[in-house]
């Protein structure tokens, strides 16, 4: 598959945004779709493209020299995993768009133009295969975002937007230093500096454990903000409460997965030994997370602070699959991260249709809506369970494996069924009180859909029709949430395109975080403990 | 030529190990069977979808009605079709791959496969039979009931029926647990869209929000159990869950008694199971949701609360029974529950006014029995049980129903008598007469029989008498209060009053039933109200369901097959399947061994007992089931006329009865059942508030401390500054001082350092 | 060695030398005369006051200055006293210019007065 | 952690710059200097001082500055007494009666400068210090420096400083006379200057006694002075003559160098008689009571023949500080109106006062 489309899906949304930012005023909405759905294209064709067999090598890769003598070129190129994430941030790309056409209306041109820079870092972080790529757009994400909310967010947006910038830069400040380390020391081990992931992955492994394990800290501090994991969440409500609906919408959709995809990308390769070391920790805290944010969902009475805590507690599971390490925990937080973006994509739309003709999200001011918005009452009851978990749509089969996943990575399991076969020392119990987030979520989301939708009829003070919008939901509005609905009913009834897809990066992250994890044990055993000592030594200059 | 069949497959599967049965490894691959079987789970759907469609395109007609009566009746003959077409193999029908994940661990290649395909073998027949039987005769009932919702709500609501009879199918169908969960949450789904139809009655919604969070929790003890059989077993269909030799090895040695060999996941499956099979079953302690159900219209509470759905406990123990039988308390607890519940439901149904929640109760008593039909190892009792329970519980609601929909929605048995003589209702009280014989266990009636087994089962298992004897004195509370129903509604003098309009559709249009004459208490006859007499499709169901619900008592006699040694049409379709257990305590036992020593159970080895343990547990001097046909029949009979006494003997009107002043004289008790014990208000208090609270004091936490700490951090280079700021006063004395105050600190420190650098 | 401590810093002629004066009597004076110039500088609201007691340092320096010209018996040491002098006379004359000024400003000779340059 | 100190504060070993480990030596030394003043008591005197001062500083209630001085003069007096006790031990009688009224008078004076509330009070007492500086520069012989700075310094810097002091201070009115005083009545930060001057003075103090004893050992006393001589011809012939040893036609012969032929060591002088070409030389006994080098010699060779470019830029300086104060003085202050009719009343008042 040849880079071109990469690079493409790269430059097009940029190019688009320079375009939109000088266009008039008028045609703005306009030329951000078109921009969108040429995006759309590449994005697609290389889905068709792509070579499913061989999941793990990196196809459409391309790099450019930057600086050569610090080894440091911007590469791109694609996995399975990434591709899948691609994909999902160029569907959502022309579904944000149409959802912004009424909610936006004093410049567009600003509002679209960042938009559309948002859309191309997010493509460069999935797409990036060295550090310093993945690092730049890792933290371009901020700025569009910031200005999103900042300038288009509801009452106290200026708060929301500083908490965010700060809250998620200063994590990641922590990342870059983690990562510049690993960087020093494939230097030491390997006499060269190089930025390319692939070849990082392959040394790192061999630091010592406590060197991953501040690594492991460092990286954890980074993306654990981006995933919110739970002591470091309380970013997210704000954000979400205060950011326009496309905001939120990509904020959920795609920005969250960055922090679960840096993990799934660094934090196993790179640290396998802590990380197994560390599972037990880090299921703890999104164990947490699940109950935690599950409970304060039901007490909340604004929808969007409600959903934006779903998504604290549902990511939770994405974070349990991958401490359970093993294959069906690795592909169950890949399926979680591409359904959750359909599945709570589709919950902050619809809140964002209702805001813009209540302009209220306070659930005991409005509420019966089925009787006069029947279709976006069906939609709302439809993605409320997809995201409950409801068989047969998008969230049951993540969940399934995830939960699996943590029964699976119980070491009486692993002893009794596969000689070889290994796990992080999850326990039944993780799998158990992860369970009781399902009943959580069901209580939140339908005590949620019981007052909004269904009972008596309820307007705030003063509200009159949408000058534009229709009562019930529009054409435009109906054609921006039937791609989500069709998403979670495909990926809840066939969830084996996405398995097959993904299950050759997959199983070769296990195998290989448990190959350098016997690998940096093995070195441990104090009598190769010398030789390998006298070993080290000769290399280092 | 169906009993051969059924001896052959009953050979091949029936899981005595001892016989060293030439059982396929544990990933046998069984049969694939015909595709049209398929129809059978497709056609709901495409009737759902079709009325999505209808609900779109604004269809004000009753088609959606009769699509959907359409898509069940066929999925009924197709249903009767495989039933005549089985030859006794189970077979599996594959539709396409679902959830499959293969991982290449060193161990081999192991993979979790949970395909959308079914599993065909006698239970799954048995059941579907009767669920889409039932199906399709409420569907016509409702076509006519929900008449006054025409236009989308009624599209809504054939919707919504449509995938409840596909959620069913494929939950009885499925051929893995996946598939029976999915089954299982999609019933939970539609009886939560159902029973919350009428959605702008605020009880309605939260009535449905209720059943459907409590059957979550089911949901997740069930999902639980389903997650450690895969990581236990290593598979999820049934085809090789059930053949998997470390199963029937554990069930051999449960069946020797000595449980210490199965490892404790092993045991902790079955007792996850029943979770789910308590919260959607509606037993103890997950019991509450089922009469608030009765929010929703009658077919559903008929079609899904009495019938279908609630029967899905049953199903899923009687599938999974030799898990139940490997685990050492599962079967004990599962008959106490189901003791308790039927002792509880009834004691709180005699109390109640509103006929159906009367019906509801029951409904929740007969289902405790079907489970203590399954915990005294009798699955066969309780398989039947279900069968006759769906028939005649059927026949009641929709009697119910009729009264509800005829009387304005008028459900209080105090303003309702007499209703036989009224013209147009003798259908209805037939059929509610036949239903309350068969519920209430009048000899010789379906009821009867199968709660006959039950009891009988329940003295023949050594250590359950005394749940036979409370299950006894259940049924005469079943008898009284059912009759109690029947002799204050359908007996007695005629006087009836309108309902206050429970539908919340307009009566505009039909005349008859006005509002403004509604509070007041006309007199004998209210002339100007004309109560609605039931049209022809409530009718005909009602008169095919008295006909199937007398006729199903001959499943009692016929259908036996002496080379199976089954005795009756139930005990052959569920011992045939993995459900079988074959008591050695039942009085069938001896004479098998001796017929065949090689081929059953030595007699008197069982879980629970030893050799010397007597096989008869002599009842009353005699053997159980024979002694049990005269006891229960005369509990019956003196329950009816008590009830006959209490509530029609020298009855003038609706209102009062002989019964108010012994009420009266038992103080408390009556309040208190009639208040259901107040379990609602303990669940709320212990459970619902203090989670509230919990939440509200978890938002604080979060808003306070963990916020708070980062605000913190924000704040801090701001309070420095704030500190350092005065230090520059602008006072060139103050600069001064501070200079000279370096110096004289530095060279103090420098001295001290010289200092002790040289005493040092 | 210890007859450095003890040579005393008499006056050569006329009238006989006193043996027991050393040098660190001078420094001594000398550093307190600097000490007190400085607490003067430090504490005296009064513009002029305060670059008296600058003169006063320079007097202390003067003096050690003298102090240690006469140990080593060179003639530097007067001669940097002669700097000093010159130094000091400069600076009183544009010290007392610039009071003058700040005197017309603001009426009075209290430094307290000027703060404006502050945080 | 020591060595650390050390190297980030690039201190040499010992405060007397002199390299090398002479850690062990100091301590030796340290001893040494107890025989002038035990430091203990040295602190307790600068620490007494400090207070007095504090206390004498200008303040509201003038009882605390009364006592303040009394504890100041307790201070000096007890200095003096340990002062005179260490000497009386050694032998010697209390000696050199001038050096200690001198020191007395000097800092009293400076102390009473600070603490006076009234400036021209204080500038007055800095005359008188001055004075007793210049009573020390006798002492140390340096009679040129002396009475250069009773004119210079106490004759022409402090009478400006009077001179500005009394112009500045007018009181316009008598109602103003308070205000004036007020300005300078309280003290600003009393204690924290005493405890940082006290701290100062106590090291700086403590300080130089132990360094002294690194100082070079002084040449000897009267070689030092006269070996001048040799650089001043003109003025050993001038002295020559006065005393009558150089015969007509005899002049002091040169060396090479130009400087004069006389050897202080040995007292011999060279002279040469032009006309006949020959050289005597006189010898000791016949050294001329006058021939020795006066300070102002020694002052005058010192300053031109070492520092001759220090006078040229002193020169500068001067030149720079008077061009600096006329520029200040002349440039017209456009006052606000206000300022200015307040100035012009004033001034009014000062005539009519004047007259009267």
């Amino acid at each position: 598959m040849s880079p071109i489309w990469t690079i493409l899906l790269i430059v097009i949304p940029l190019l688009g945004a320079l375009l939109v930012a000088f266009d008039r005023e008028e045609g703005a909405y306009q030329s951000a779709m078109r921009t969108m759905l040429f995006t759309l294209i590449p994005g697609l064709f290389m889905l068709y493209q792509f070579d499913y067999t061989m999941g793990s090598e990196y196809q459409g890769a391309a790099s450019i020299n930057w600086i050569s003598d610090l080894g440091l070129k911007l590469s791109i190129g694609t996995d399975a995993i990434a591709l899948l994430l691609i994909a999902l941030t160029v569907l959502l790309g022309p579904i944000v768009v149409a959802a912004s056409k009424t909610a936006i209306t004093e410049d567009r041109r600003k509002y679209y133009a960042w938009l559309l820079v948002l859309q191309s870092a997010m493509v460069g972080v999935f797409a990036a295969r060295d550090l310093m790529l993945f690092y730049i757009c890792f933290e371009f994400t901020l700025l569009p975002m910031f200005v999103l909310i900042r300038c288009y967010g509801s009452t106290n947006r200026v708060a929301a937007s500083t908490k965010f910038f700060l809250y998620t830069f200063t994590g990641s400040m922590m990342t870059l230093a983690g990562l510049m380390y690993v960087v020093y020391f494939v230097a030491q081990e390997t006499g060269i500096w190089t930025l390319d992931i692939a070849m990082i992955t392959s040394i790192a492994p061999r630091m010592p454990l406590d060197h991953q394990a501040w690594v492991l800290f460092a990286m954890l501090a980074g993306f654990a903000v981006k995933v919110p994991l739970f002591p470091v969440h309380t970013w997210l409500p704000l954000a979400h409460t205060e950011a326009p609906t496309a905001g939120s919408v990509i904020l959920a959709g795609v920005l969250l997965k960055l922090g679960t995809y840096g993990l799934l990308r660094f934090a196993i390769p790179i640290t396998p030994a802590a990380f197994i070391e560390y599972a037990p920790f880090i299921a703890t805290l999104s164990v947490i997370g699940i109950i935690y944010a599950g409970l304060i969902c039901w007490v909340q009475e604004d929808i969007k602070k409600l959903v934006a805590y779903s998504s604290v507690s549902h990511l939770g599971f994405c974070v349990l699959g991958l401490a359970a390490l093993n294959v069906s925990g690795l592909s169950g937080s890949v399926l979680y991260m591409l359904s959750h973006g359909l599945s709570t994509g589709g919950l902050f739309l619809m809140i964002g249709f209702m805001y813009e003709r209540y302009h209220t999200r306070d659930m005991r001011q409005v509420g019966g809506l089925a009787s006069k918005m029947p279709v976006w009452s069906f939609f709302m009851v439809f993605f409320a369970m997809a995201s409950v978990g409801l068989p047969g749509l998008n969230g049951f089969p993540s969940e399934v494996l995830c939960l699996i996943a943590a029964f699976q990575s119980d070491a009486a399991w692993t002893a009794a069924h596969e000689a070889g076969a290994w796990g992080t020392t999850l326990g039944p119990w993780f799998a158990v009180f992860a369970g009781t987030g399902m009943v959580i979520a069901a209580m939140y989301l339908l005590y949620m859909v019981g007052k909004i939708c269904f009972g008596a009829y309820r307007e705030p003070e003063g509200h009159h029709a949408h000058e534009v919008l229709p009562t019930d939901l529009s054409r435009r509005e109906i054609w921006t949430l039937i791609p989500l609905a069709v998403g979670c009913l495909v990926f809840g009834l066939r969830p084996v395109y996405l398995l097959d897809a993904v299950s050759d990066p997959i199983n070769d992250t296990v195998i290989a975080a448990y190959e350098n994890q016997h690998h940096e044990l093995h070195i441990e055993t104090n009598e190769e403990h010398a030789m390998t000592e006298h070993s080290t030594s000769e290399q280092h200059p | 030529m169906i009993n051969t069949t059924l001896l052959s497959s009953m050979l091949a599967l029936a899981p005595d190990a001892h016989a060293g049965g030439a059982h396929a490894p544990a990933t046998s691959e069984v049969a694939s069977g015909p595709s049209w079987i398929l129809l059978i789970v497709a056609l709901p759907m495409v009737t759902t979808i079709l009325c999505g469609i209808y609900a779109m395109i604004g269809n004000k007609s009753k088609l959606p009605a009769w699509t959907t009566v359409v898509g069940a009746g066929i999925a009924f003959l197709c249903t009767v079709a495989m039933y005549l077409s089985f030859d006794g193999t189970p077979y599996t029908v594959h539709a396409f791959d679902w959830i499959q994940v293969h991982f290449s661990s060193e161990g081999g290649d192991k993979s979790m496969i949970a395909n959308f395909s079914f599993y065909i073998d006698t239970l799954t027949i048995y059941w579907m039979l009767f669920v889409t039987g039932l199906a399709t005769l409420i569907a016509l009932y409702a076509s006519e009931y929900m008449s006054h919702d025409i236009g989308t709500s009624y599209c809504r609501f054939f919707g919504a029926f449509g995938l409840f009879v596909f959620s069913m199918a494929c939950l009885v169908m499925g051929d893995n647990l996946l598939m029976l969960y999915l089954g299982w949450e999609g019933v939970g789904l539609c009886s939560y869209l159902l029973i919350g139809y009428f959605y702008k009655k605020p009880e309605a919604v939260a009535a449905a929000k209720k059943a459907f969070i409590v059957n979550r929790i089911g949901d997740l003890g069930l999902a639980l159990g389903v997650y450690l059989t895969f990581v236990h077993f290593g598979s999820l269909e049934y085809a090789v869950l059930f053949n998997d030799p470390t199963l029937l090895g554990y069930v051999e040695s449960a069946k020797v008694g000595d449980f210490s060999a199965i490892p404790a996941m092993a045991q902790w499956i079955p007792l996850l199971f029943m979770i789910g099979a308590f919260g959607k079953s509606a037993q103890f302690p997950l019991y509450v949701w089922l009469p608030d159900a009765m929010e929703g219209p009658t077919p559903v509470s008929a079609l899904i609360h009495a019938a279908t759905m609630v029967t899905a406990g049953v199903y899923l123990i009687a599938r999974t029974y030799p898990m139940f039988l490997a685990s050492e308390h599962a079967l004990p607890i599962v008959a106490w529950i189901g003791t308790i519940t039927a002792l509880l439901a009834a004691t709180i149904g005699m109390a109640q006014f509103d006929i159906k929640r009367i019906m509801a109760y029951s409904t929740v008593s007969q289902l405790g029995y079907m489970f203590a039909g399954l915990g005294v190892l009798t699955p066969t009792g309780g398989a039947y049980h279900v069968l006759t329970h769906a028939f005649f519980k059927a026949l009641l609601f929709l009697c119910c129903g009729a009264v509800m929909h005829g009387f304005a929605g008028q459900l209080d048995l105090r303003k309702l008598s007499g209703l036989r003589q009224v013209k147009g209702w003798g259908i209805v009280s037939l059929g509610m007469f036949i239903g309350c014989i068969n519920l209430a266990g009048v000899p010789f009636t379906a009821g009867y029989f199968s709660k006959d087994t039950i009891l009988a089962e329940a003295f023949v298992t050594p250590g359950y008498a005394m749940i036979g004897w409370i299950l006894l004195i259940t049924a005469g509370l079943t008898a009284y209060y059912t009759f109690r129903v029947f002799f204050r509604v359908f007996m007695g003098p005629v006087e009836y009053h309108p309902g206050d309009e429970l539908h919340d559709h307009d009566h505009d249009d039909h005349g008859e039933a006005n509002h403004h004459d509604a509070g007041q208490h006309g007199d004998h006859h209210a002339d100007h109200f004309h109560p609605h007499a039931p049209g022809w499709a409530i009718n005909t169901v009602l008169v095919v369901l008295t006909v199937c619900s007398i006729f199903a008592s001959g499943l009692y006699i016929v259908g036996g097959n002496k080379d199976a040694h089954t005795k009756h049409y139930a005990d052959t379709m569920v011992s045939a399947s993995t459900a079988s257990y074959h008591s050695n305590y039942g009085s069938h036992a001896f004479e098998y061994y001796e017929k065949d020593p090689e081929h059953y159970p030595v007699p008197g080895i069982g879980p629970r007992g030893t050799i010397e343990q007597p096989l008869e547990m002599p009842l009353v001097g005699g053997d159980p089931h024979k002694m049990m046909y005269y006891i229960s029949g005369v509990i019956g009979v003196i329950g009816i006329a008590l009830a006959w006494f209490l509530h029609l003997f020298g009855r003038t009107n609706a209102a009062e009865c002989k019964m108010d002043p012994i009420a009266r004289m038992f103080g408390p008790i009556p309040k208190l059942a009639e208040n259901k014990w107040y379990v609602d208000e303990i669940y709320w208090a212990i459970l619902v508030t203090p989670l509230r609270i919990g939440s509200h004091i978890l938002h604080w936490i979060d808003k306070l401390f963990v916020d708070g700490i980062v605000n913190v951090f924000g704040f801090l280079p701001r309070l420095l500054a704030w500190i350092l700021r005065p230090s520059q006063s602008g006072v060139l004395q103050g600069y001064a001082v501070s200079m000279a105050g370096g110096i004289a600190l530095l060279l103090l420190t420098v001295f001290v350092i010289i200092l002790q650098g040289g005493a040092s | 060695m210890d007859s450095i401590l003890s040579t005393s810093l008499a006056q050569l002629a006329f009238p006989e030398a006193v043996p027991t004066i050393t040098l660190a009597h001078y420094l001594f004076v000398s550093a307190a005369m600097f000490v007190m110039g400085l607490i003067g500088f430090m504490t005296r609201k009064n513009m002029i006051i305060m670059f008296l007691c600058t003169e006063l340092m320079f007097q202390g320096a003067g003096l050690a200055l003298i102090a240690f010209g006469r140990h080593h018996l060179g003639a530097d040491g007067q001669t940097f006293v002669i700097f000093v002098l010159c130094v000091a006379a400069a600076e009183a004359a544009m010290a007392l210019a610039l009071v003058v000024l700040l005197f017309r400003h603001r009426e009075s000779l209290s430094s307290q007065s000027w703060k404006e340059l502050n945080g | 952690m020591g060595d650390l100190y050390r190297r980030v504060l690039y201190l040499p070993r010992g405060i007397n710059h002199r390299p090398g480990p002479h850690l062990r030596e100091t301590t030796t030394r340290n001893n040494a200097v107890d025989s002038i003043i035990n430091p203990i008591v040295l602190y307790l005197i600068c620490a007494t001082g400090a207070i007095g001062i504090a206390a004498a500083l200008p303040r509201r209630n003038k009882v605390a500055a009364i006592t303040g001085g009394i504890v100041l003069a307790a201070a000096v007096g007890f200095a003096i007494l340990i002062l005179g006790l260490n000497t009386t031990e050694s032998g010697q009688p209390l000696p050199n009666y001038f050096f200690y009224p001198f020191a007395i008078l000097g800092l009293g004076s400076a102390a009473r400068m600070i603490t006076h509330p009234r400036p021209v009070y204080s500038a007055l007492y800095f005359i008188l210090t001055i004075i007793a500086s210049c009573g020390m520069y006798l002492l140390l012989s340096a009679e040129f420096m002396a009475f250069a700075l009773v004119i210079i310094y106490a004759g022409a810097i402090l009478i400006t400083y009077l001179f500005v002091i009394m112009l500045a201070t007018q009181a316009p009115s008598s109602a103003a006379e308070e205000f004036i005083d007020e300005t300078d009545a309280v003290a600003r930060e009393p204690v924290i200057s005493c405890g940082i001057g006290f701290v100062l003075l106590a090291i700086l103090t403590t300080a130089m006694f132990r360094g002294l004893g690194d100082l070079p050992a002084p040449p000897d006393q009267t070689l030092a002075q006269d070996s001048v001589l040799v650089n001043l011809p003109s003025k050993v012939e001038r002295v020559l003559d006065r005393a009558d040893i150089l015969a007509t036609g005899e002049r002091l012969a040169r060396n090479d160098d130009g400087t004069a032929a006389i050897d202080v060591a040995t007292r011999t002088i060279t002279i040469e008689n032009t006309d006949l070409g020959t050289t005597r030389t006189i010898e000791a006994d016949q050294w001329p009571e006058q021939l020795t080098a006066g300070n102002l010699d020694r002052l005058g060779y010192n300053l031109m023949h070492d520092h001759p470019m220090t006078i040229e830029i002193a020169g500068v300086i001067l030149l720079m500080a008077m061009l600096g104060a006329t520029v200040l003085a002349r440039k017209h202050i456009e006052l606000e109106d206000d300022l200015k009719a307040a100035q012009s009343r004033k001034l009014g008042e000062n005539m009519k006062m004047g007259d009267a």
